[in-house]
Order: structure tokens, then C-alpha cells, then sequence
């Protein structure tokens, strides 16, 4: 399991907590596994989100391994000018 | 609507060129003779990236019709280099890193050019006061001023 | 739209007249910004430039005539005109960039009647006078009495101003400038103030002229301001005087440049140092 | 991705130092081709009609004239362009409005003619029939329950039942509890700032040259930040295959975010594809400012708990930030970055995103966090100054560091906000003397940098020189940055190689050029390009020895056999294997794609001195330091030009730079008169200290460096005027009448 530590307003969508488990080795199970365990998500994962995986952010790359300790942290889609 | 015949001197060159009385000098340069070099930012003279020398005077060309330059002579960007001699002015500003985007560059360049025939040993603040009609939205103008003092001071040494 | 390059004042009162819409290029800083955003939209065009005496500096009287095509730079270039009228010649100094300098004229600035135009507060404080040509021959009108409020002119149909007479002044005078912009170039004069006067051998105030631009619908000559300084020497008391009597004068507005209290206050800012520059540069005529 | 080939202290012999541009010569004779410097045969020029009032219904359009002028090719409204798939629908409608006008200058049509002149007239032969709706522009106004509309059913399911409708979004960032850290406050200082939109303003305009057949096929010529992402918009809205449309992105001047989306180029595609004729499309400046993509107003509060010792207990922020037309403004980045460069216990951000009858916001050099750093960095500044402790000590008290957990949420690795603390506080700058009427403020600044997908094709000629394409429009520099790092790594000079901007036909998807990414993840794809071929030469070279390309290795610009036991050849140069390549196999190349992850985040600190005129409320710059991590510095020169022109459009932000609507919602300066960008005799230096704090996600350890610098001026400024004013100054821009008013206000009272 991994820790994935949600936004704060993310919460609300998420049974009110700010630090949920997820069955996930890599970024798509962790997104997919996310969206199944809290429907009320999907909306926001639907509008696309950034993952922080040990002070490393990823975007897109589904298959970014993530360890059972990994610190997780799932963010706002980053927008850059 | 009739068009104009003018008879001019660019960069040295006789020319002629045919065009509406309304096309600005500008216009003229960049979609009848294809002297692309001077840009357009705003043609309303506030931002200096079409400046030409027209008879020896910093002009921007957006404010000045094509028809007024009958019997004139017009300097521009493309007529800075000699052949395949860069200019101290062109030299420098690649050496120093006095250009970002460079769309504001030959605009500079053309002005910075002006002063220093006027003027070989401009303070730092003359410089910023002659170029304060270029806009330049990347560099901040630090390399751009220091490229220009550095330029008139290796030109007075070589003089 | 035609453009004609008349060599003569007769050829181009001939362009001019029976056209409603002419317009007359000189520098053409403003004409072409107009034309561009197609807020006119010209019959003809008639650049003045090529008319004999056009681009002159002639001295006369005492005074200097400057033709309606001599550009900013060509008068900071002629230096007995800026030591005569250091004010006048830094105002028009003031329009826009170096490349603008290259071109805007005096009479253009005055013709484009705008209460925010930098020459021509200094100019109404020189007490300058413009020679306006046109079908029914040559006058001479004040150049206090040229702009009629926002882009209005007395001119009548088929005039043009061929120059403008910076009258003789006595010994022991001199004139400034100042305006208010945001930035330190490239801006339109939040405020602006002009002021020409004359001391005696005490440095008392023997003449003077102050005028204010944008804060009212044209530049503005301030009796009242001449007024509170004459006959005194300007001392700190005197400058608070002239100081309040021009923020007192000023009838500004709230726009995108400045608010109707910043205006109004710096009015009499402008106006206590431009009067400071005036006195020394008054005192510097006979040091 | 595998970065375990990081050389951790490695001597460069090309990256670090400062040659020549390679498009210096092109960009200093004028012969560089920007986006309007393009000519195609029988090109028409194409010109748009804009909405002159601020929200309207479009009741009626009426082409029939405008299409019977002699000389017009083709007109087009948003009928023309029929469904568009959903996640374009907002770009579409911003191009081309669709039922209603929703800011002064939207596009309603557009013409394409054979002439300026007969554009111009025909523009003015297009009626549209109006209904005027009420508007409203102010960030605060569109939130109110009674504020006109935009639209409806656009709002998230965050945001709480019984707002208006145009507040789209909410979100809540942070940890631990506000209100506890708030009681063990000495002192809290609670302020509400305001900050004016402004525009990006890059010089050069708009522009582009649009063909296409009656085939489907199509070219672009374009100036934009991203021409990958121009094709795969442009594609989605004239429902074309991305292959069919080959885009080419010309010389760029300027960008810094406002280049990231489209404007013309649908509707120029559109004009060509209905009149089968080259079109070009150029904004005047005025277009530039009314339609375009300025960046938000915003209307924020921020809470700042502080011990007497300077700790920071509590911080709070609610940020409510317009984005124009559409949902989508950077209020996100700035609720996730204001507190980022702080080691908080209890720290809360709340964003509102809220649309409003402005053009859409697009994306400027670190977009949303600059105005979150003038407020937080200004109350950090004001609670500082309250106790009398020294603002740089307060932040290096409270500052960021390996190991904390940032406000957003992950625990940083390495990062260098310490080290641009310290290096400001030993620099020259901290301690000088400051005259009257004068004052010195500090701010520090975060931005995160960004990776995402990136191409390179590196090839070897026949004589041994080398050309790098890359798919991300050179900004400020890039193609210096990339030709050095290919230069290093396979040890060569730096002028043997070559580096071009590949059009969107020569290479696969490139992430647009922003977030700080292209030094970064192009540069890191363009080493991994430089390694892909090293190895192939390294095969070459073993062939012909006879030996395993285990048993050779890459050093100096040649293989080499890797030990003694390897055989004893001489070293095979790059140029060497080049000239056999046919001999060998055919044609040697390096590609790397991939999208890069793994950007290092990057703090600056700027120190600035500023004298005020109390007559007169004006604001002059006297001294400005810029102090930034930049990981490695590649090209010194351009890093320094990153920091300096950020730095400078700071200033601007904070003095001068604001978009002004009349009550009747049209933008009053749409010009550079009055929309007023510092000029040179503004200015003083812009002093630069680069810091390199390796990014350990990159093999060089580059961070970006492009949009960091703006992010703290604004504070530093608001800092040193409210030290010089006596007076705490909270809305942008610090004009001299808003100075000058603060000032007879402190004096009256």
C-alpha cells in the first residue's frame, strides 16, 4: 500500500481525508486506484493532476514505479509560462 | 487609388519603388522592398523596433510615409554590416549576450549606431536616455547599455 | 487618400482648400498614429516639408521664428536658440523618443491640441506667437489662443501654422519647463508646467508667465500664479504662493494617467521647481 | 528514467563558459525571420473584427457586403467552424466567439483579402447586430452573488452552494492548524492586497502565414512558444489530422507564457482553407492588449502569525484571482507556491478561480506566483519590521531547506534557498549606506520548473560535424544551451555542431517551450541523444579493431579502446568514424525521446534599493541584486539574461504596468503609450549572483532558471517603498498617485 497525501480541498471529495491508502506500484494504478476507492475524485482527476514522488513531480508517465515507503503527494496540474 | 513613384537612396542603393500614400515608410521597407530587418511592435513610435536613419536622423519608420522619403536617404539593419564586416556595435552585442529574443535588436542596433556617430563617449546615463524609445521586454537593457559603452569605448580606442 | 508635397505656401493652401478632409503632415508623430487606427481618414495629405523656410531657424527682432517643420532635435541642435529659450526648446525636447525628435515639430504639437502636449505650455509662458497662413493670406494668433479644447484648433478651414516667433525677452530672463510622467521617457504629461520670467538687479520678479497643461481642457496661462510671485524675490514664502495658486488654478480630471488630487498637487510642485530653474537660469544671463 | 550516470562533481570544459549564440549573426543584420517576416505567392492578408463592448449577445451577423467587395477572398464567422471536440471548446470560443461576446476586442469574424486596405474596408462592411449585456471586470465585483454572468453550469463541484457562477473553482492547500499556530503568535499581521493585471508584453506581435489544399493538407508558419502544441490545437479545431498539418515555428520575440496558446492561427487556417490561398495574419499592438492572454488581477489576504524572535507560526492566504473569459486562471500556482520558500508547522492557502469580462489569462513567467508572493512576502516583511528584526535573518529563520516538507505537500531534496539567503547577506548590497527618502527591501521568490515531452534528433554528417533538431522555439538563447551541452558530451567544439528548431513534420510531440523546461528537458533529451550516438560510434570503432564495444569507451571526441586489455589502437575521432560511416553500417545518429520528469524547483532572493520622491509620489530604482539557484549555469550569460529581464518585468509590474477598464469595460490603454513596460532610462545594472545547487534529476544538474525571477520583485519592491514611504503599501501597481496619496494620508493622520 502507499500513503498518497491529498490537497486539502481535495479532501472534501475524498471521505474528509487528507492521507488515504492505495494498492499501487506504479503512477497509473495509484491514479486508477484512486478514482475506484473515492468516486468523488474523479471529477478533478478527470481535469488532470500532478503527482509528487519523492520531491519528484510527474505528470503523465503511467509507469513511474512507486515504492511501498515513497512519499506521495498529488497536486494541482502544474502550469508553467 | 493611384500609386506613388519614389525615387529614394537605401543603404547606399538607388531606389524606387511604387507605393499608396498611405503605406508608412515602415510598410514600404518590410512588404515592398523586402528589408524584413526593421520590425514592427506597435507602429505608433512608441516602442523604437522600426527604427531607421532617414538623412542621417534617428527616425522610427511607422511614423513616417513611404512618400517623404523621395530624394532621401534611408539607413536600415541591412545595411549596418559591410559585406561580411559586422559592425563594432553587431560584434559586441553578440559577445555579450545583448540580445534575447532579438526582435528589438536591429532597432537598437540602428539607434545605438546613431548616438555613437553623435556622441563616442556616451555616460551610461545618455545611453539609457537616447534608447529610451527602443523597448526591449527581455534583457532588462543591463547588456544592451553595457554592450553599447564597452562598443564606443573600443571604438575611441581604435580611432 | 493623396499625398502632395507642395513646394509653396500658395501650392499647399491650394491642396488644402476645398478639401474637408486634408490634413497637413509636418513631423506626422501624430498624424500617423491617427491614421493608422483609423480615427481620420484622409482626402489628402499635404506635407509641408518641402516649402522654403519650412525647416528654418531664423533669428528676428530679438526673438526666433521657427518653421513649422523643424524638428525637436534640429532646435536642441541650435544652440543660440537654446540659450535663449532653454524652456521651450527642453518642452519640446520632451516629446516622445529620440526617433520622434527626429520629427515632431512645435506646430504639430500645438495643431494636435492636446492639453497634455509638452511644447506648448512652454511655449504660452514664452508668450509665442503662430503665423498661420491660408486662403485669405497670413495672420498671427497667440499661441494660447491656437487649441480650443481637446483636438480643436482656431483654425479655419484651408490654414496651416507655417511658424511660430519666440518673442524677444529682456536681460535677466529665463524659462522652464517641467512635466509629471510615470516613467522617466516615453510618456504624456500627467502635468505640465511652464513658467518665463524676468528679474531685476535684486531678483525681484519683474515678469512672469506660468502656465499649466493637462488639467483642463487646454494649457492654461495662470494670471494668478504670475501674479503671486511678481515683484517678489522667490523665496521659499513666494514659491508656496505660486505653488498653491497653480494647484488652486488646476481644473483636472481623473483619467488612466492621474487622479483629479495627484494633478492638482503636483501642479504646484512642478511649478515652485520650474520657477527655481527659471530664477537661476534668469540669474545665469548676467553672471 | 535512469539519471544514475550523473557525474556528480565533473569538470566541463564547454558548459559554463560563453560563446557566441548561434543565432547571433541572423538576429543582429535583420536577417533573422520572425513571424511576420514570412512572404508566400498569392498571399492575402487576413484581418479580424473585434467586439467593441465588454459582454454581448450576438445576435446577428451579416457578411453579405464584406463578401461582395472586390478584392475579399473569404470571410469567416464561428458558423464556419461548427462542433469542436470539448477540450478545445474554450480556445475555439476564445478565437472566435461563438453566442455572445465575452470582452472588449473578442473576435466576432474575420476576412481575408488581397489588400491591408480591402481587409480594412471589409471589416467595416460586416455588420453584427448586438445585444448589450451587463459586465463586470473586477475580480471582487464578479464574485458577489448579483454579479452579471458569464456563464452557466461552468462551475466545479468545489466550490460551496450559493455563489455566483463565476466563481469556478476552489482549492485548499496546506498543513497543520492555522488557528493554533496563530495563538502562539506574538504578533499577526493580517492585510488585504490587490494586484492590477498585466500583459507580458514581448515586442513583436502576433503573427502567422497559414496554407492549405483542397487536399486537407496544410502549413503554418508561426511565432509561438509551441508549434507542436499549435498543430495539435489548431488540428482538434478544423477537425484535420495532426499529420496533415505541418507547423514551423519561426524566430520568436518574445513570449515569456503569453505564446503557449492560439489565437489567429484556427481562424488564419480557416481563411485558407475557404479561400485556397496563403493567408497571413499580423495583430497590431492594440490586439496584442485587448485580446490576448495578459495575466490575472487578484484580490488577496494573508495571515502571518510571528513570534518576537522572528519564527513563523501560522500562515494564511485566500487568493481570488480573475482569469478572463474562461476558467483556468493560475490561482492554483500561486495557492501552491506563495509559502513554498517557508518551513511552516501551520500553513493554509485557499484559491479561487473566478472568470470575469476580460480576455482569457494565458500563462506569464511563473504564472499565479508572483502576485501570491507580494502579499505573503509582504506581510513576512511587515510582522518582521513590527518586532525590529532584520527581514533576511526572519527568512533564513523560517526558510526552506533539504527535508522540509513544503507547503504544497512533498519534502524538498537539495534545494538552494538558503544559499541565495546567505549569499545576500554577505553581499555589498546588504550593508551599503542608504540615503533619505530611501529604502531597501528583500523578497525571496519559488517556482517550480517543469519536464514534460521533448525530442531530439542528433545526427552526424559525413565530415564529422554534428546537427542537433530540437522541437522547442528558441526563446532566449536555447539553441547556445543545447549546442554546448551537445558539444560536451561528445567532446567536441562547440562551433561543429549545429542546433536547429525541427518543424512539427521532422520529430515527435514537443511540450511547449515554458515552465522553465527547455535547458532542462531538452537538454537533458539532447545529452541522451549525444550518449545514444556515442555508444553507435563506439560499436563503429570496435568493429573495425575487431573488438567487443564493451572494450571501447568515448573520451575526448573519440573512442577509444576502454583498458590495456582491450588491444592497443589509436584513438578513432569522431571525425575518423564519420568518414567510414558508410563503411560500417550506414549513417550514425543519436534520438532521445521522453518525457522528462523530474525538474528540479528553484528560489531566488532579490534585494532592491528605491528612492521616493515624497513631493510627487514617483518611485526611482537605484540598486538591484538578483540571487538564484540555477543548478548549473550552462550558458552564464543567458542565465544572467533570465534573471535580469525577469527582474526588470517585476519592476514594471510593481510601478507601472496595469490594465485600466472604464466602467463601460473597455481597456482604456491598449497601447505602449499607456501601457506603461519599463524603458532603459528607468533602470539601473541589474547585478546578478548565480548560485549551483546540482538539480539531481538532471545529468548536467540544470534547473530552469527562466521564471523564478519574476516571482519576487513585486514584494521586494512593495518592501523597500513601504520602508522608504513609512507606509505599508498593498496594491499594485505602486503608482506615484497611489504613493503620493498614501503618503498625505500617513501625514494627515
Amino acid at each position: 500500500m502507499v500513503e498518497v497525501v491529498l490537497w486539502g480541498s481535495l479532501a472534501d471529495q475524498a471521505e474528509g481525508a487528507r492521507k488515504v491508502e492505495i494498492k499501487a506500484a506504479t503512477l497509473r494504478e495509484l491514479l486508477d486506484g484512486l478514482g475506484e476507492k473515492f468516486p468523488g475524485l474523479r471529477p478533478e482527476l478527470k481535469r488532470g493532476v500532478s503527482v509528487s514522488i519523492d520531491g519528484r513531480i510527474y505528470n503523465d508517465s503511467w509507469f513511474q514505479p512507486i515504492a511501498p515507503d515513497s512519499e506521495v503527494v498529488l497536486l494541482k496540474r502544474l502550469k508553467g509560462g | 487609388m493611384s500609386q506613388i513613384h519614389v525615387t529614394t537612396k537605401i543603404n547606399g542603393d538607388e531606389t524606387e519603388f511604387l507605393c499608396e500614400p498611405e503605406d508608412t515608410l515602415l510598410d514600404v521597407l518590410r512588404d515592398r522592398l523586402g528589408l524584413t530587418g526593421t520590425k514592427e511592435g506597435c507602429g505608433t513610435g512608441d516602442c523604437g523596433a522600426c527604427s531607421v536613419a532617414v538623412d542621417g536622423r534617428l527616425v522610427c519608420s511607422c511614423l513616417m510615409l513611404g512618400a517623404e522619403a523621395e530624394g532621401r536617404e534611408v539607413a536600415t539593419i541591412e545595411g549596418m554590416a559591410k559585406g561580411d564586416q559586422l559592425h563594432p556595435l553587431q560584434r559586441k552585442f553578440i559577445e555579450m549576450a545583448a540580445l534575447q529574443c532579438g526582435i528589438c535588436t536591429p532597432g537598437i542596433l540602428v539607434a545605438a549606431q546613431s548616438l555613437l556617430e553623435r556622441n563616442p563617449d556616451p555616460s551610461e546615463e545618455e545611453v539609457r536616455y537616447w534608447l529610451a524609445g527602443n523597448l526591449c521586454r527581455c534583457t532588462g537593457y543591463d547588456k544592451i547599455i553595457r554592450a553599447v559603452m564597452e562598443t564606443a569605448a573600443d571604438m575611441r580606442r581604435a580611432s | 487618400m493623396r499625398y502632395e508635397a507642395p513646394l509653396s505656401v500658395e501650392d499647399a493652401v491650394a491642396a488644402l482648400a476645398g478639401q474637408s478632409g486634408a490634413h497637413v503632415l509636418a513631423g506626422g508623430t501624430d498624424l500617423l498614429v491617427k491614421l493608422r487606427s483609423e480615427m481620420i481618414e484622409p482626402e489628402v495629405i499635404v506635407d509641408i516639408k518641402r516649402i522654403d523656410g519650412m525647416k528654418d531657424i531664423r533669428a528676428e527682432e530679438g526673438g526666433w521664428r521657427i518653421g513649422a517643420a523643424v524638428s525637436g532635435a534640429e532646435m536642441s541642435e541650435h544652440e543660440a536658440l537654446v540659450a535663449d529659450w532653454p524652456g521651450v526648446v527642453e518642452a519640446a525636447g520632451l516629446i516622445g523618443s529620440t526617433q520622434v525628435q527626429g520629427r515632431a515639430t512645435l506646430a504639430g504639437n500645438l495643431c494636435n491640441a492636446s492639453p497634455a502636449a509638452d511644447s506648448v505650455p512652454a511655449m504660452v509662458a514664452a508668450g509665442a506667437v503662430a503665423r498661420i497662413v491660408g486662403p485669405n493670406g497670413t495672420r498671427d494668433l497667440a499661441v494660447i489662443d491656437v487649441p480650443q479644447g481637446p483636438g480643436k484648433t482656431a483654425l479655419e478651414p484651408g490654414e496651416f501654422i507655417a511658424s511660430i516667433l519666440l518673442p524677444a525677452r529682456g536681460q535677466r530672463s529665463g524659462d522652464a519647463y517641467l512635466r509629471f510622467i510615470p516613467r522617466t521617457e516615453m510618456d504624456i504629461a500627467v502635468v505640465g508646467c511652464g513658467i518665463s520670467l524676468s528679474l531685476d538687479e535684486e531678483d525681484r520678479v519683474t515678469a512672469a508667465r506660468v502656465s499649466l497643461g493637462a488639467v483642463g481642457p487646454k494649457v492654461m496661462l495662470v494670471e494668478k500664479a504670475a501674479e503671486a510671485i511678481k515683484r517678489r524675490v522667490l523665496d521659499e514664502a513666494a514659491l508656496d504662493d505660486l505653488a498653491a495658486a497653480c494647484s488652486k488654478a488646476a481644473t483636472p480630471i481623473d483619467d488612466k494617467r492621474g487622479t483629479v488630487d495627484f494633478r492638482r498637487h503636483v501642479a504646484g510642485v512642478l511649478a515652485r521647481r520650474a520657477a527655481v530653474i527659471a530664477v537661476n537660469r534668469a540669474k545665469g544671463d548676467t553672471a | 528514467m535512469a539519471l544514475d550516470d550523473t557525474k556528480k562533481t565533473r569538470d566541463f570544459k564547454v558548459v559554463g563558459t560563453r560563446p557566441d549564440r548561434p543565432d547571433g549573426i541572423d538576429k543582429v543584420t535583420g536577417r533573422a525571420r520572425f513571424g511576420a517576416d514570412m512572404v508566400l505567392p498569392g498571399m492575402l492578408t487576413g484581418r479580424i473584427l473585434r467586439s467593441p463592448h465588454a459582454h454581448a449577445r450576438i445576435k446577428r451577423i451579416d457578411t453579405s457586403k464584406a463578401e461582395a467587395l472586390s478584392g475579399v477572398k473569404a470571410v469567416v464567422t464561428r458558423a464556419d467552424f461548427g462542433e469542436v471536440p470539448a477540450d478545445v471548446a474554450d480556445v475555439m470560443d476564445n478565437c472566435m466567439a461563438g453566442d455572445k461576446a465575452l470582452y472588449d476586442g473578442h473576435a466576432v469574424a474575420a476576412v481575408a483579402a488581397s489588400s491591408p486596405a480591402v481587409a480594412r474596408k471589409a471589416l467595416k462592411l460586416i455588420e453584427v447586430e448586438y445585444e448589450v449585456l451587463p459586465h463586470v471586470t473586477d475580480v471582487d465585483e464578479a464574485i458577489k452573488p448579483d454579479a452579471p454572468v458569464l456563464h452557466e453550469g461552468r462551475q466545479q463541484e468545489t466550490v460551496p452552494g450559493g455563489m455566483s457562477a463565476n466563481v469556478i473553482a476552489r482549492s485548499e492547500f496546506g498543513h497543520g492548524d492555522i488557528e493554533v499556530g496563530l495563538k502562539q503568535a506574538d504578533r499577526v499581521v493580517e492585510r488585504s492586497y490587490r494586484t492590477a493585471a498585466t500583459h507580458q508584453g514581448y515586442i513583436e506581435p502576433h503573427a502567422c502565414l497559414a496554407t492549405m489544399g483542397p487536399d486537407g493538407k496544410a502549413d503554418l508558419w508561426v511565432c509561438t512558444q509551441g508549434h507542436y502544441m499549435v498543430r495539435n490545437t489548431c488540428a482538434a479545431i478544423l477537425g484535420m489530422e495532426q499529420g496533415q498539418l505541418r507547423v514551423t515555428a519561426s524566430e520568436i520575440g518574445g513570449g515569456f507564457g503569453g505564446k503557449t496558446v492560439v489565437f489567429l492561427e484556427p481562424v488564419a487556417l480557416m481563411l485558407a482553407r475557404k479561400s485556397g490561398r496563403p493567408v497571413k495574419m499580423v495583430m497590431s499592438r492594440s490586439e496584442v492588449l485587448r485580446a490576448t492572454g495578459p495575466t490575472s488581477s487578484t484580490s488577496i489576504d494573508v495571515k502571518i502569525g510571528m513570534t518576537k524572535e522572528g519564527r513563523i507560526t501560522a500562515g494564511f492566504a485566500e487568493l481570488r484571482y480573475q482569469g478572463g473569459a474562461y476558467p483556468g486562471s493560475p490561482v492554483d500556482m500561486g495557492a501552491m507556491s506563495g509559502f513554498a520558500p517557508y518551513d511552516l508547522e501551520n500553513v493554509k492557502t485557499v484559491g479561487w478561480d473566478v472568470v470575469t469580462n476580460r480576455p482569457k489569462a494565458a500563462a506569464y513567467r511563473a504564472p499565479g506566483a508572483p502576485m501570491a508572493a507580494f502579499a505573503i512576502e509582504s506581510a513576512i516583511d511587515e510582522a518582521a519590521r513590527g518586532f525590529g528584526l532584520d527581514p533576511l535573518e526572519v527568512r533564513l529563520m523560517n526558510g526552506a531547506d533539504e527535508g522540509t516538507k513544503a507547503s504544497y505537500g512533498p519534502t524538498y531534496p537539495a534545494i538552494g534557498l538558503k544559499a541565495t539567503l546567505e549569499a545576500a547577506k554577505s553581499h555589498p548590497h546588504w550593508s551599503a549606506p542608504l540615503g533619505e527618502n530611501q529604502g531597501r527591501g528583500v523578497a525571496c521568490g519559488f517556482w517550480f520548473n517543469f519536464g514534460g515531452d521533448t525530442c531530439v534528433s542528433l545526427n552526424i554528417t559525413p565530415d564529422g560535424t554534428v546537427t542537433v533538431s530540437e522541437g522547442n522555439p528558441d526563446i532566449g538563447g536555447s539553441r547556445a544551451s543545447m549546442t554546448m551541452m551537445a558539444a560536451e558530451e561528445l567532446g567536441i567544439p562547440y562551433d561543429q555542431v549545429r542546433t536547429i528548431i525541427a518543424d512539427t513534420g521532422s520529430l515527435g510531440q514537443n511540450e511547449v517551450t515554458d515552465g522553465s523546461r527547455v535547458t532542462f528537458a531538452v537538454g537533458l533529451a539532447t545529452i541522451k541523444a549525444a550518449r545514444a550516438a556515442k555508444t553507435e560510434m563506439c560499436r563503429r570503432a570496435a568493429m573495425v579493431w575487431g573488438i567487443d564495444e564493451e572494450a571501447v569507451e568515448w573520451e575526448d571526441g573519440a573512442a577509444r579502446p576502454a583498458g590495456p586489455n582491450a588491444g592497443k589502437f589509436p584513438p578513432m575521432t569522431l571525425k575518423e568514424i564519420a568518414a567510414i560511416a558508410s563503411n560500417t553500417g550506414g549513417p550514425i545518429a543519436g534520438h532521445h525521446e521522453v518525457n522528462a520528469e523530474g525538474a528540479g524547483v528553484s528560489f531566488a532572493t532579490h534585494m532592491v534599493d528605491v528612492e521616493l520622491d515624497p513631493d510627487t509620489g514617483s518611485t526611482k530604482i537605484l540598486r538591484y541584486t538578483v540571487f538564484q539557484d540555477a543548478g548549473k549555469a550552462v550558458h552564464p550569460s543567458y542565465v544572467e539574461g533570465q534573471f535580469q529581464g525577469g527582474a526588470v518585468q517585476g519592476i514594471g509590474w510593481a510601478l507601472n504596468e496595469e490594465y485600466i477598464y472604464g466602467k463601460d469595460g473597455i481597456l482604456q490603454n491598449a497601447g505602449f503609450l499607456d501601457y506603461r513596460i519599463p524603458v532603459a532610462s528607468d533602470l539601473p545594472m541589474i547585478d546578478t549572483v548565480i548560485l549551483e545547487i546540482p538539480n539531481p534529476g538532471h545529468p548536467y544538474g540544470v534547473r530552469g532558471v527562466g521564471e523564478t525571477s519574476i516571482v519576487p520583485p513585486l514584494a521586494a519592491i512593495a518592501n523597500a517603498v513601504s520602508a522608504a514611504a513609512g507606509v505599508r503599501m498593498t496594491q499594485l501597481p505602486m503608482s506615484p498617485p497611489r504613493v503620493l496619496a498614501a503618503l498625505q494620508a500617513q501625514a494627515d493622520g
